[in-house]
């Protein structure tokens, strides 16, 4: 197979996709009504993503208010922020990839739209990669573990794993949502592949990206909240 | 329909006319509007600058207030980025106003629930002050394990709140008041490091 | 029907009308009466939004019944801008009114004056215990609600208190209904609460036997319950609020405040008691929560080894000193075969000195095979002590 | 397909088939019905458990720590007795001659086993007791801690004690929180929104279907899962931390099985939450055209009111109860002060969702009681739009006062404002009863059973709401908190309020969804005896709580008895009354009198649909051409025009204002 577009009617007519038959379902009155409909319905449910993590930035305000001498002082000494900077910049770039997949569906150019598809899964596993070995093992080993586990012998902090519990549930839920995001794209992936998804029917890619801009939003906030101040 | 669009395959570096080129009809006349590419790649590279910014204000020694201002910093770059991300990346300034009714809502909602929590905790001290150096006895217990992996159990809380210092750590507290030296010293006899290292350092 | 009589006894309390206690129970507390008075607000403007809501559904309804199938309705507005904002601000200014009386009302139970007597709470899974400003505690119990170890809680009529409370495990609360007064007690922190008695004396201190007694057997004192759910024995943490005269109550002072002449064994028995400790160990042999102490001292602990707080001089796996101070003071460190551990809080800073000795040597002195050594040593500690008190005299 | 004449239900060419459709079903009616039995088995769980609970505080225990036997089991061979558990073997006491020991009672004095060390044994001679627990020692020796020590998995654990015994607390502690739980997170947040919403508000907007039919059907499975998650902790010993799950209880217990209810309270709010977008979605994007909001039935608004607050709140209890469970397994200590947490926090955690979850309780049966208003006295409602707005008004205040649920652990500053922000959800909730009630005013009333509890709705939520001032006040509030004041405010607004909706409801609709019509006089019946019994049972503890009774007592002081036994004898007529009703309905099913297409008069869509309603709802896309209650302009569907005479249009004209 070759990622250049289709450029000629010929050509089409000959490969007939099938998001070009693609008929909304039965209980809508038109596609349009089922595309607003579908982007609606997950923008609520990204409202119920954002109010999830809100219980995490709640904890972790009354950590630093209850706690603050120890707070920042732990998370300078457990937390590199170099990794979590490079972290940061991937999952830019995979927002960025993202919107540039829905654009390419938008213009019928599939191939496209799946090698940008596949930079962005290529990011996320790079995030969770780089999660996994740098940040989570070593911590393991050294018992930087959360509230009762913690294990590490630190001379000044005792509420330090506090701030590790705050930082291991809050990462490590954000976490899932990335993996969650890994198979969904890869989802997307394989039926774009297909030709499922075209500018008639690109509903699942786009909310798929609205998932994934979320996931993106709250790292930008656990970014600075945790490594940085 | 895909063919609409043949003609401009290659040559759309330039911001493109939205009104006429950029978006796609269906069967029943329904507009697609096409994410153009120009302003998202400004907003990616708007965000990796904002990045930068952020951890220029938050490690650059001579830009450090108080923890309370670097975080609120912090905080206010990063609003804006995720308004960004919000505004372009997820299409809000193009698609219906509902959409963007339900992201303000849920903002609202943590605001609330942040702020509102917050104001609870930070004035649970104001009535009920007890006099410094009360340490609740067998309800709290702290952990710390020294050198040799030996866990050391302390007792009693310091809230900031109730201090003289409130900028100290918690445990400075406790050590530097002179009602707990001797119950402090007494639980970390063999412990050489009960010092005033603030230096944290990493692992 | 004892317990209607019971009933129409404490709804007819303190020269009040029926009517006026119909609600509540009697008043303790100065400011039961300003709690009471803004219920009874809230009481009459919800009656008087409540009877016409309820006469007008009952009348509409006979008045406009549908005699017959498919009649139609008259007609009638379908909305009234006037009327709707009437019944919209009218409740709107009565609830503001209902805020600020509440609130004021509020203010008052909230700041403790600064003569305030303070009494240190400390409650537990489940009871109790109260230290006095100068470090002695209350003693005194009774059988309430099916706890027969309740405690009743001495205090001078008139006098304001202030209860500065903490929790050894769960949440807690501090109730006294005839006080219009509560407050969660945490673990980890101080909470605070003040009440100041109205002039009614419900105890006197009997002379004889050393202790408070009711005066009238049926009001004695003022409940105190445990009201934010606590676990199992909940129901049972409960307590009386016993009121002297100034002068019974500095006797029953100085009755409590010298332990020194009372022998280790029975000061033991009474700091056990005081701590609660028989809500989950017996004397006899039966089997609670924790271990029974009868012929404790002296028996073998299989796995158990002196940790580091009480090494000195302990002999590993035998019930003796040693083991008997950990088990109070750090009892998470080992428990006994057929008992899990995290049932008992510590008593670290609560038992200390010549009180924990004496724990000791009471459950010394359950044991068969030592109880005549502990009486012995009691005595003896007890002689010396007289003996130094003269010396000093 | 045939789904334009045959009703939803009708069963396929096989049983199989008939199963499979229903199993594979994204039919909203059916999975709406599907919600419905769930709901109702749930209910009558959730009663079971309210009735013992009643029974049990019949009296107050003098003793409960002398701890009554168990019923004995078996004997073994030598004719002694043997326990359940097989542990504790009982021999005679023997005097010297070897003549048995008589107690008082002339009964031979009988006492446990014991082998030479002189431990208790058991029929073959073994040691009673648990397994010895040795610590855990790590590589130095140090004893390692755990913060919880989990006994889940054992069955009915915690029922009893040790010894086999019955312990009153344990079984009262279980019983409450068991009916806490099990009728907030599985009867009475799913019981109108995701039964009876999901049947009817489909069809009221003339839609076929709800915007997401498979989500619909996902949320049903998702509800199913942590059904069988309550009941799994429900076997397995149930949970003792009431429904609020308080840290550090909650953290510490090791009875019972916290960690799965919580995880099902968890998986529940899911089912909440996509229930509650496919509600929003549908409303916004699949009302029939021609509709505009305000041409939406009042049931309509009130279930778009609560899907906004099951979008907004669930989640936040989600992460609540999630960090819970992370706190009994991995001990992050966040909420739990012996490790530096704060109690208070995982307070506010509960609340900011709880309360506003009373809302979801709550307003979907405000929604039902204006339709049984309009229809059943043929009378357009009076001040519509406040009605509608006073619901988006609640939900929108419901954010701001979860605080009162904490006057007395809270900042006494939080309180002050608390305090004042709880007076505004007063309002919108004064205006809409005004309004019922002047609705009234002129009507035709018919008194049939959903009738009669609409009214009785009126009168029980106006207890229920007026008894609410004096928990939002300050100083009452101090005196009235957690104690039986408290219980019975809340099941006057919540089964004065939310259950006679949903039962008032649930005949309203009976015959639409089901075809069949009831009998009338045995549900009047009943429905007067729920309301009798329900005031019997209720009423008194408005007393019990004044006078200082503390909810979640296993046991009391004796001057409560006369109030408590009143409040169980209450309970069992309401029993009876409930079975009457499941009886009506079970001889409706099987054999009622087949339903007309509008049995009541209704004016709102889903009368103008066949009973049962056909796969999709209506055979052709309904037209709308008025309001949803305008009696006064157009004959009901199905209604002889003679015998529904209109009137005359220019006094309509000017009633209304046109």
């Amino acid at each position: 197979m070759t990622t250049a577009p289709i450029s000629s009617g010929a050509e089409l007519a000959a490969k007939r996709e099938p998001h070009e038959d693609y008929v909304h379902q039965h209980h809508w009155r038109n596609a349009a009504d089922e595309a607003e409909a579908a982007k609606f319905g997950m923008w609520l449910f990204l409202a119920t993503e954002v109010l999830l993590f809100s219980g995490f930035f709640c904890a972790y305000a009354w950590g630093r208010m209850t706690h603050y001498g120890t707070w920042r002082e732990a998370s300078h000494a457990y937390l590199d922020w170099k990794i979590g900077a490079v972290n940061t910049v991937v999952l830019l770039l995979s927002s960025f990839t993202i919107v540039m997949a829905i654009r390419e569906l938008q213009l019928a150019r599939k191939w496209r739209a799946f090698v940008y598809l596949g930079i962005t899964n290529l990011c996320a596993i790079f995030f969770l990669v780089a999660k996994i070995a740098l940040e989570y093992l070593p911590k393991l080993q050294d018992k930087k573990l959360p509230g009762a586990n913690f294990w590490y012998y630190n001379p000044h902090g005792t509420h330090d794993h506090l701030f590790m519990s705050v930082y291991w549930i809050s990462t490590a839920t954000h976490g899932v949502h990335v993996l969650i995001g890994v198979l969904v794209i890869s989802w997307a992936m394989y039926w774009t592949a297909r030709g499922r998804y075209g500018p008639k029917n690109f509903m699942f890619v786009e909310n798929t990206g609205l998932y994934w801009h979320i996931v993106d939003v709250i790292w930008i906030f656990l970014f600075p909240m945790l490594y940085l101040v | 329909m895909a063919h609409d669009h043949d003609h401009q395959t290659e040559n759309e570096g330039l911001m493109p006319n939205l009104e006429h080129d950029e978006h796609a009809h269906d069967d029943h006349g329904h507009h697609v509007h096409v994410t153009p590419f120009m302003p998202m790649l400004l907003v990616f590279v708007g965000l990796l600058c904002l990045t930068a910014l952020t951890l220029w204000t938050a490690k650059a020694e001579y830009f450090y207030v108080s923890n309370s201002v670097n975080l609120t910093v912090a905080l206010i770059i990063a609003s804006f980025k995720g308004l960004l991300v919000a505004a372009f990346f997820m299409h809000l300034i193009y698609d219906k106003a509902i959409n963007t009714v339900v992201v303000v809502a849920s903002m609202f909602a943590v605001v609330l629930f942040i702020t509102i929590t917050m104001i609870d905790i930070g004035t649970q001290d104001m009535v009920d002050k007890t006099e410094k150096g009360e340490i609740a006895v067998g309800g709290s217990v702290q952990i710390q394990v020294d050198e040799s992996g030996n866990r050391q159990v302390t007792r009693g809380v310091y809230s900031p709140f109730w201090s003289d210092n409130p900028g100290l750590s918690i445990v400075e507290q406790a050590k530097n008041d002179p009602e707990n030296v001797k119950k402090y010293n007494k639980s970390h006899a063999h412990d050489d490091h009960s010092g005033d290292d603030h230096s944290g350092g990493d692992h | 029907m004892a317990s209607l009589s019971t009933h129409i006894v404490t709804l007819g309390a303190e020269n009040l009308s029926w009517w006026e206690r119909f609600w509540f129970r009697e008043s303790g507390s100065t400011f039961a009466d300003s709690t009471d008075a803004v219920y009874n607000y809230i009481f009459w403007v919800s009656a008087i939004f409540f009877i016409p809501i309820v006469g007008m559904v009952i009348g509409f309804g006979i008045k406009y019944r549908r005699s017959k199938v498919g009649e139609v309705a008259e007609v009638s507005p379908s909305h009234n801008t006037a009327l709707e904002l009437s019944w919209s601000v009218t409740p709107a200014i009565l609830m503001a009114i209902m805020f600020f009386w509440g609130f004021k009302a509020y203010l008052s139970k909230l700041v403790a004056p600064v003569d305030a007597e303070p009494i240190y709470v400390t409650a537990y899974q489940w009871g109790w215990n109260f230290d006095y400003a100068d470090g002695y505690s209350t003693n005194e119990f009774e059988e309430i609600a099916a706890n027969p170890e309740s405690p009743i809680i001495p205090v001078q009529v008139g006098k304001p208190y202030k209860m500065i409370m903490t929790s050894r495990d769960v949440i807690h609360s501090f109730y006294v209904p005839a006080f219009r007064i509560k407050r969660d007690i945490f673990p980890n922190r101080y909470t605070v609460l003040w009440f100041e008695t109205t002039d009614r004396i419900t105890h006197y201190f009997d002379e004889d036997d050393k202790s408070v007694v009711a005066i009238d057997p049926d009001r004695p004192g003022y409940y105190l319950f445990c009201a934010e759910y606590c676990g199992d024995q909940h129901s049972q943490m409960a307590g009386r609020i016993a009121t002297l005269s100034p002068e019974d109550y500095n006797k029953w002072l100085e009755a409590r405040k010298d332990t020194s002449g009372i022998n280790l064994i029975e000061l033991g028995e009474l700091v056990a008691r005081k701590n609660g400790c028989f809500q989950c160990h017996s004397v006899d042999g039966s089997a609670k929560q924790g271990p029974t102490w009868e012929n404790l001292y002296g028996s073998e602990v299989p796995g158990w080894s002196p940790s580091a707080a009480v090494a000195e001089g302990a002999t590993p796996g035998v019930a003796e000193r040693g083991y008997i101070v950990e088990s109070i003071l750090y009892p998470n460190e080992y428990a006994r075969p057929g008992f899990a551990i995290g049932q008992m809080s510590s008593f670290l800073g609560q038992i200390e000195g010549r009180e924990l000795d004496a724990v000791v040597f009471y459950i010394k002195s359950l044991s068969g095979d030592f109880a005549a050594q502990a009486e012995q040593e009691a005595a003896a500690e007890l002689e010396q002590q007289l003996s130094e008190t003269e010396g000093d005299g | 397909m045939g789904h334009h004449d045959r009703p939803y239900y009708a069963s396929k060419e096989t049983l199989w088939k008939t199963i499979w459709s229903w199993i594979y079903t994204v039919d909203h009616k059916k999975i709406g019905v599907m919600y419905l039995c769930a709901v109702l088995l749930m209910f009558f769980l959730g009663g079971v458990f309210a009735m013992a609970l009643r029974a049990e505080l019949w009296e107050p225990i003098t003793n409960v720590t002398k701890q009554v036997q168990a019923e004995v089991q078996a004997t073994d061979d030598a004719g002694r007795l043997v326990y359940e558990n097989g542990a504790e073997v009982l021999v005679p006491v023997l005097n010297d001659d070897e003549t048995p020991v008589l107690d008082a009672d002339g009964e031979p004095k009988v006492e446990p086993k014991k082998n030479d060390a002189g431990q208790k044994v058991n029929a073959e001679g073994e040691p009673l007791g648990d397994p010895v627990m040795t610590p855990e020692v790590d590589a130095d020796g140090n004893p390692v801690y755990e913060e919880v020590i989990e006994r889940e998995g054992e069955l009915f654990k915690g029922w009893t004690s040790e010894s086999g015994t019955v312990n009153s607390n344990n079984v009262y502690n279980r019983l409450f929180s068991l009916h806490g739980t099990i009728m907030v997170f599985l009867f009475i947040i799913p019981a109108i929104p995701a039964a009876l919403g999901n049947i009817f508000l489909p069809i009221m907007l003339g839609a076929k279907d709800v915007a997401f039919p498979k989500l619909n059907l996902g949320s049903w499975y998702i509800y199913i899962i942590g059904g069988l998650f309550a009941v799994y902790s429900l076997i397995a010993g149930g949970v003792e931390t009431g429904w609020t799950f308080y840290t550090p209880y909650s953290t510490s217990t090791n009875w019972g099985s916290v960690t799965s209810m919580v995880l099902a309270a968890f998986i529940l709010g899911f089912s909440s939450i996509f229930t509650g977008m496919n509600f929003i979605v549908t409303v916004h994007k699949l009302r029939v055209p021609g509709m505009g909001w305000f041409d939406m039935p009042l049931f309509i608004w009130a279930l778009y009111a609560t899907s906004i607050i099951q979008v907004l709140a669930t989640p936040v209890v989600g992460i609540t109860l999630l960090m819970l469970v992370f706190e009994r397994t991995l001990g992050i200590g966040i909420f739990d002060p012996a490790l530096g947490g704060d109690p208070v926090l995982y307070q506010h955690f509960f609340w900011f969702y709880s309360h506003p979850a009373v809302y979801i309780m709550i307003l979907p049966g405000f929604g039902i009681v204006s339709e049984l208003i309009a229809v059943h006295s043929h009378k357009r409602l009076f001040g519509y739009r406040a009605i509608a707005f006073s619901s988006i008004g609640i939900a929108a205040v419901s954010f701001l006062i979860w605080g009162h649920h904490m006057f007395t652990s809270e900042s006494p500053s939080a309180n002050v404002v608390f305090s004042a922000l709880t007076f505004l959800v007063g309002l919108p909730t004064a205006i809409k009863v005004f309004n019922w009630t002047s609705s009234l005013y002129k009507a035709s009333i018919s008194w049939t059973t959903p009738m009669l509890y609409a009214a009785f709705f009126i009168f029980c939520f106006t207890i229920g709401g007026l008894t609410g001032p004096p928990l939002a006040t300050l100083a009452t509030d101090i005196h009235l908190h957690d104690t039986y004041f408290v219980v019975a405010h809340f099941h006057y607004v919540m089964m004065g309020g939310t259950v006679l909706a949903f039962l008032g409801g649930l005949h309203h609709w009976w015959p639409k969804f089901t075809g069949k019509m009831y009998n009338e006089n045995w549900a009047r019946l009943a429905s007067i005896l729920v309301f009798i019994g329900f005031n019997i049972t209720f009423f008194t503890q408005f007393f019990l709580g004044t006078q200082g009774m503390p909810r979640r007592y296993a046991t009391y002081v004796p001057e409560f008895e006369l109030l408590h036994k009143i409040s169980t004898f209450g309970s069992w007529v309401l029993a009876i009354a409930f079975l009457m009703h499941a009886v009506v309905f079970a001889f409706s099913l099987a054999g009622g009198r087949r339903a007309p297409r509008n049995p009541w008069g209704g004016l709102t869509l889903e009368w103008y649909a066949d009973s049962p309603p056909v796969e999709h709802n209506f055979s052709h896309e309904p037209l709308l051409t008025h309001g949803p209650y305008d009696y006064d302009l157009v004959v009901p569907p199905g209604w002889d025009p003679a015998d529904y005479p209109l009137p005359d249009p220019e006094a309509v004209a000017r009633a209304h204002g046109h």
